[in-house]
């Protein structure tokens, strides 16, 4: 009996959070690069299986038809994938509390007709009509988080009552005209169609996050050296800093050789950034985990349920108004169709692909990113090829199970790993 | 036969446009309303759904209809509904789509079919005018939903008209539910794919053709080709008066379900109503319907009272109103 | 039919003081007019059969549940506790026996959850630091703070659970059960940690089944049987005395079981290894 | 201590389960009916609420339009609630489980297709094609398994594939003809549309269920007495047959009236009743609650969890496209928009209004009928009002949250009763 | 470094076997290079620190996790247990730590799940009079087997799980602390149970943290330290030995309690309650 040394602050091991013989830590750069060969083995991969399965559409789409990897399809890309991710960036928020918002197809049509009636047909600014579009967006979330949090009654329910009703209201609000025209050239619709950063802006954007990473990470690193816990490398930070400059970089280089990178996607991208921060570094976003994971133990540790689901339902009506106001500039039309078809299954499917669990507790702001831009990926791709309607539908279907597969089989790996 | 207190029926196959609820009910009811004062008129919208419709037939006749104005959701499925009502002397007038394989007791409609060719052959015309050459490129088409039998109609029609034109077609597509978002999307994607070889675009209705406009626009295409549409929405003449879509399509449908009116208190009293055609062995009643360009914009649309000035030359409009000679 | 405890450390009036609490769950009585007393500074042992209605009692006290009828008095007020965060806010720590951890969520971010430092921008670092000192004085064995509590084990779980206790600074502290996943060290270390805070004046309630724990914390004793009251015992009561005010019967299996393992032995002496 | 005697079979009570103190047990018919009364303050009610909810629509509706209760409007509403119904049967099995099946509308419309294409084009028997449009059901539902099983696809999204290609490939079978006829008068065509029971059959088939109540409850009662059970009185057991009885003949009588009962319907109760006894009396439908309670549970309980995924996969598709071709029979017609529109949703509603839970363990057969006649019923009604389209979805929305507002507020009572 | 064990029950050739079973779940090492035998008619407890890597032994036995490395013989062949199922058509019957009940399922339900009496109509009247005899052997107080198992209290689960141990004819039964969450009474109705399936010439691997329990009914005590072999034992080694093996020091939270107890009742006789 010679090894108690081991949990008495040995010598090889000082730290706090290293003192378990039985976990293999990586302390130098070459050992982080082979943990994570190692947790590609073992499936724990995080976004890494959806981009694979990206790469793997845009590879198959470009071989088909060149012009799906120029510079100005994928600006036509991004532009389309903004509206309906902002949209799913809100189902991302009813998703991590276990919830489902069925109508936000509905709310972004509502959205836009407010917008279309109040700016064009009743003269009132556009900022103000905007802002009372994403306004009736949030009381209409309000409005579903008393029946569920009142009432009690499944948010699968009321939001289909919803889908229903806010269909009901949109038709009315556009009334006679059947749809608004929003004036080509007013900034909003310049904004939702043309207007793109210059590319000294892109680039210094583009710099920004590897910037944030070598700032937070070498102030988190020095912090935890001085309470004694583990800490990443120099060699680890910058080395993730360089790697995400470089892709950021890249992306915007190629993109700048067309019309450049948009507004709106950056408005998006902004969007994701902020959930995401939200999500994982405030009180907030922990409470969303907490009660999508387990909302008897979320309540019992102090935590508002009610409070947070009503936040959740609110933040999903809202961004789906924001986005309905987004659709409009960038169709230049309030219309009676906006929303409706396939933008509510659209907008939740690209939050599950990108990794969020129906379930709840799971997820995070870049499955909208990622699912969303695979979702409109496969659309681009064929409207590039001529095909029939038929063909188009099944080839949609097989291409969307083929970029899933790649994710679910690194889960399926994952489990067997027991890491799931 | 007096018929004084009949309840008549007026079903509509979708929300896809506003122009059922708009122009054709009122249109068919305010006729009624001259025809027979205390007739009842039910009217049903479903939802491009045929078994809604189905279902919505069954309750007008539950609701004791004599009569029935059928727009049917599915052209082929409502030939059981046809057989169904006859079997119970109801009269069943086809409207707007034609239903084959049935006999209905009269069809009243614009030709779907022939708006297909007028569009196309509008803009053919219109091209061949500018001397656009043939081997410049081509056309797009962008057709209604691949589960629509009227989308259907049109699409024929359009090919009638390009087919042999000269003019090739670059690219075809069937916008699922005749979304504006995905016909822009997709014209999207063409632009990018053909860019200045696009000469024109066919779009079947006018909400894909504002999507395909926002896409050329969106793509910085300067000028923006002619594009046309159908229905002759507000969001459309305005369009045209401000010189972004060349074509529309003026269906007064009020005048049609007038005359839908007219022949269904005629088979109420049990008279015959005189049949100009006979299409698919049904005594038909078929009408024209007038492409309007800038050119007959005036003439079409506001001497006919289709549309009124001072609701189409707001603000933005106005001084393409002038150029057109709408407003002084 | 019980023996009431003469000398309790009770002095003045109690933190806490139940009158006739009852809980039905439909057709169940699970509680029935339950009175009880904890007073600064002491430990009461609830015991009690297995369904004795011990952790329906708790989560009353913690807000998890409502009571049907009966009255509660916190420091010498009446209060009604509709929602967990009622209780934590006056100062009532609970540790459940169904542990109530989010197992999606890491260790640090369960220890901490609801009390999370720097709302706006979550300090991890101090949390990490403050989650390993507290593990650390629970002699725990966790691999690490950053693992999915989905992914320890039952006693590192409850472990977990207990240290969530620790951050608040209670006036009462509820412990359902609290080492029953635990190994020999961890229990010490409870049972310390038990009489470290009956000493700073904290009220505790330990629920247990092991009588040698509860003898060995406890000022008192109350037992449970069928959703009753069923006597108040002090720590030196005979486990005999004990069991069969647990069971109800002085005849149960478990004096029945010590009657056979002693005649077993004596009989062979030599067979028992 | 003198009350042990309570736990060695007591003289007052000698059932094995009676014997506990605390409960309190109704013996008598008197106390049946408090023990009933109890449950409903306590909000223990199963499908009551729902039952509830219908009859608040249609008193509104039939004061809004007697028309409305008129026996041959309920006699098309049975029509129409019978196709969709079996989709939402389908739908009940895999919401058990706890996945879900989105593409149930696309794979009614292949089977509608399939059973056009090959009895009226190429000239196949009718029951031969309607076997071979089910048989393609049962063979998707067995794909999604095996993407499901092998892959871990989640359903959501194996289903939202398929949902595309099914679509795909039901225009690409309906091709350049768009929809097919049925022979008008067809025996299927017939079945879908006007064959209704004799009135003696109806009458004769309404009586079955409480003879089984009477039958079943007699022999459980005295199998359970002999085992030393608590067993129910003769009186409760008359007592529910009775009403059970007297309800279901005035239905069939009041149907009578009219056309009479369809025998589509006939058969959708029939499909129902077997899957409740599925569901609840064998070990299959056991191990369906299971595995939607807690899948691991189950596997570590040996039950083999993927054959009984594959089980709801098939049985849901098969439903969906038996769904199909009843569907196509009731319109007569198989056509390209078969499936389309809100047949999904509905589907899926249907379940849920019901009370089956979207998260697994929780549910029944029985919720796919009350859940569909819920939804025609509203359906029905709005068709008798004058209503613009945009009021009659907001209608419709309204309509759907009150019907269910009044199971979710009993719900709530439940969980503050301790009861969920 | 360990105390071989000199005259157990073992006989002829053990029922399982395990040699050099490890398991990884990512960097962790749960279990490194195990070995194991249990002989017909013998009960191993298991025993360890909290994480020491018991349940992780005990999910690899029953087919729920599968090895990293190492063989498992079980009476003579290799086998593999790819699934529960495997393990339950060999004949291991276990009663898991987290119990692993389908809380939506009344108590019948649970206990004879996946052996549900006959498949096409099953038999409710015989599986609700088995679950009673079988809950009433185990002293359970369950107040209806109607009950979802959501609605009991932990012991009263926990029976749940033993009772359904029971139904099987195992060759082999693994109990992962099945005493844990029990009251006095059932506690000692399962160490009877358990002693009654040894001489039916079942293997038993039992786990406990209570050495009391572990002493009273075990041929032979084997320790887990951190996931490697740390010694075996007889039950008459004593108190000090095994908690000294499981923590891995002689100096421990245990020992350091214990002489503080002493040093304080000494001083102090009276202070006590
Ligand atoms: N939510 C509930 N619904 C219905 N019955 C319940 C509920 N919660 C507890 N009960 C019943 O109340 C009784 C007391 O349960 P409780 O959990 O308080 O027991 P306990 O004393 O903690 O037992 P244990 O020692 O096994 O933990 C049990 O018979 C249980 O079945
Ligand atoms: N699925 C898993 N993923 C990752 N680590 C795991 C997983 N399961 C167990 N572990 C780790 O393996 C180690 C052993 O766990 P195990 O449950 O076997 O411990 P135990 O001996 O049963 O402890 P206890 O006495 O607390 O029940 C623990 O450190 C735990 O964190
Ligand atoms: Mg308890
Ligand atoms: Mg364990």
């Amino acid at each position: 009996m010679t090894d108690h040394s081991k949990f008495t602050a040995s010598p090889t091991s000082p730290l706090l959070d290293r003192r378990d013989e039985r976990v293999a830590h990586s302390a130098s750069l070459g050992d982080s690069i082979r943990a994570f060969l190692d947790r590609i083995r073992s499936g724990d991969l995080g976004m890494l299986p959806v981009i694979v399965g990206l790469i793997i559409i845009w590879t198959v789409f470009s071989i088909l038809n060149p012009v799906f990897l120029t510079p100005n399809n994928l600006v036509n890309l991004l532009f389309d994938s903004s509206t309906v991710g902002i949209i799913s960036l809100g189902i991302v928020c009813m998703l991590m509390v276990g919830e489902i918002d069925l109508s936000v197809g509905s709310v972004s049509g509502v959205a836009s007709a407010i917008l279309g009636v109040l700016w064009v047909n009743q003269g009132v600014p556009a900022g103000l009509a905007m802002l009372a579009a994403v306004a009736a967006g949030a009381l209409i979330g309000f409005l579903y988080a008393q029946l569920f949090n009142r009432f009690g009654m499944p948010s699968f329910v009321a939001t289909l009552a919803g889908l229903l009703t806010f269909l009901g209201l949109q038709l009315y609000l556009l009334g006679t005209t059947g749809s608004i025209n929003l004036p080509y050239g007013s900034p909003l619709v310049r904004f939702g169609q043309l207007l793109v950063m210059p590319a000294i802006v892109s680039v210094v954007l583009a710099a920004l996050p590897g910037l944030v990473i070598l700032y937070t990470g070498y102030r988190t690193a020095a912090r935890r050296r001085a309470a004694g816990l583990s800490s990443q490398t120099s060699g680890g930070i910058i080395a993730r800093a360089v790697a995400v400059t470089v892709v950021a970089e890249l992306i915007v280089a190629y993109l700048n050789q067309g019309r450049g990178v948009p507004w709106m996607f950056g408005l998006f991208v902004g969007l994701v950034l902020a959930m995401q921060y939200a999500l994982t570094r405030t009180r907030w976003g922990r409470s969303m985990f907490a009660v999508g994971g387990n909302r008897e133990a979320a309540r019992r540790a102090g935590i508002n349920v009610r409070m947070i689901y009503t936040s959740a339902f609110v933040c999903c009506s809202t961004l789906a108004a924001f986005g309905g106001v987004m659709a409009a500039a960038r169709l230049a039309s309030s219309s009676q169709q906006a929303g409706t078809g396939d933008v509510n299954l659209n907008a939740i499917a690209a939050a599950v692909i990108g990794g969020t669990s129906l379930f709840g507790g799971r997820g995070s702001a870049y499955s909208a990113l990622l699912g969303i831009i695979v979702i409109q990926s496969i659309s681009s791709g064929l409207t590039l090829l001529d095909l029939s309607s038929s063909l188009r539908y099944m080839i949609t279907g097989g291409v969307l199970a083929i970029a899933v597969i790649v994710d679910s089989l690194a889960r399926r790996s994952r489990v067997s790993h027991g890491r799931a | 036969a007096e018929v004084t207190d009949a309840t008549v029926a007026f079903l509509m196959p979708d929300q896809g446009s506003t122009r059922y609820e708009e122009h054709d009910f009122p249109g068919f009811k305010a006729e009624m309303d001259k025809l027979c004062p205390g007739c009842k008129v039910i009217y049903l919208n479903a939802g491009a759904d045929a078994s809604r419709q189905q279902q919505q037939f069954n309750s007008v006749i539950s609701q004791g209809a004599k009569a029935i104005v059928l727009d049917p959701v599915d052209s082929a499925a409502a030939a059981s509904l046809v057989e169904l009502a006859q079997s119970q002397g109801i009269k069943v007038i086809a409207y707007d789509r034609p239903i084959p394989d049935a006999k209905a007791d009269f069809y009243v409609s614009f030709d779907n079919q022939a708006i297909g060719k007028s569009i196309a052959d509008s803009l053919v015309a219109h091209l061949k005018a500018k001397g656009v050459s043939p081997d410049k490129g081509g056309v797009l088409q962008i057709n209604g939903s691949p589960t629509d039998a009227a989308a259907g109609l049109i699409k024929k029609g359009i090919h009638e008209g390009l087919d042999n034109s000269g003019y090739k077609i670059l690219a075809e597509y069937d916008t699922p539910d005749w979304l504006p978002s995905k016909a822009q999307e997709w014209a999207s994607g063409q632009v990018t794919r053909f860019g200045d070889k696009i000469v024109g675009v066919v779009a079947a209705n006018d909400g894909t053709g504002g999507g395909a406009i926002a896409a050329l626009k969106a793509a910085g295409v300067d000028p923006v080709p002619p594009v046309t549409g159908n229905d002759a929405t507000t969001a459309a003449l305005q369009l045209i008066i401000a010189g972004d879509q060349y074509n529309t399509i003026n269906k007064p449908s009020e005048i049609v379900a007038a005359a839908a009116a007219n022949v269904a208190m005629q088979l109420l009293k049990g008279e015959t109503p005189e049949a100009k055609t006979t299409l698919y062995n049904t005594p038909s009643q078929l009408f024209v319907p007038v492409v309007v360009t800038a050119d007959n914009f005036k003439a079409e649309i506001i001497d006919k009272n289709i549309a009124k000035a001072d609701a189409l030359c707001v603000d933005r409009y106005a001084e393409g109103c002038k150029a057109l000679g709408i407003t002084q | 039919m019980t023996d009431t405890l003469q000398g309790a450390p009770a002095s003045g009036e109690p933190v806490l003081s139940l009158r006739g609490i009852s809980k039905h769950f439909g057709a169940v009585s699970a509680l029935t007019d339950i009175d009880l007393d904890v007073h600064a500074g002491e430990v009461v042992a609830l015991v009690g059969d297995n369904g004795a209605g011990k952790s329906t009692l708790v989560k009353i006290l913690s807000g998890v549940h409502q009571p049907s009828a009966g009255a509660i008095r916190f420091r010498g007020e009446a209060v009604t506790l509709n929602d967990p965060s009622a209780a934590l806010s006056l100062g009532i720590a609970t540790v459940f026996q169904d542990l109530a951890l989010c197992e999606n969520l890491d260790v640090v971010a369960n220890i901490f959850l609801g009390r999370e430092l720097d709302p706006l921008r979550m300090d991890e670092v101090t949390m990490e630091t403050r989650s390993w000192q507290l593990l650390n004085e629970l002699s725990a064995r966790i691999p690490s703070v950053r693992a999915a509590v989905a992914s320890l084990s039952g006693g590192q779980r409850q472990t977990v659970a207990i240290a969530r206790s620790l951050l608040l600074d209670p006036k009462l502290i509820l412990l359902d059960e609290p080492t029953a996943a635990l190994g020999v060290a961890q229990t010490a270390e409870v049972l310390d940690l038990i009489e470290r805070v009956r000493d700073r004046g904290l009220g505790v309630v330990m629920i247990s089944h092991n009588m040698e724990d509860v003898r060995a914390v406890a000022d008192r004793i109350v037992v449970l049987r069928l959703g009753r009251n069923n006597g108040e015992f002090s720590p030196d009561a005979s486990n005999e005395e004990l069991v069969s005010a647990i069971t109800g019967a002085s005849n149960n299996s478990v004096s029945r079981r010590a009657g056979r393992r002693q005649a077993q032995t004596a009989q062979q002496p030599e067979s028992g290894q």
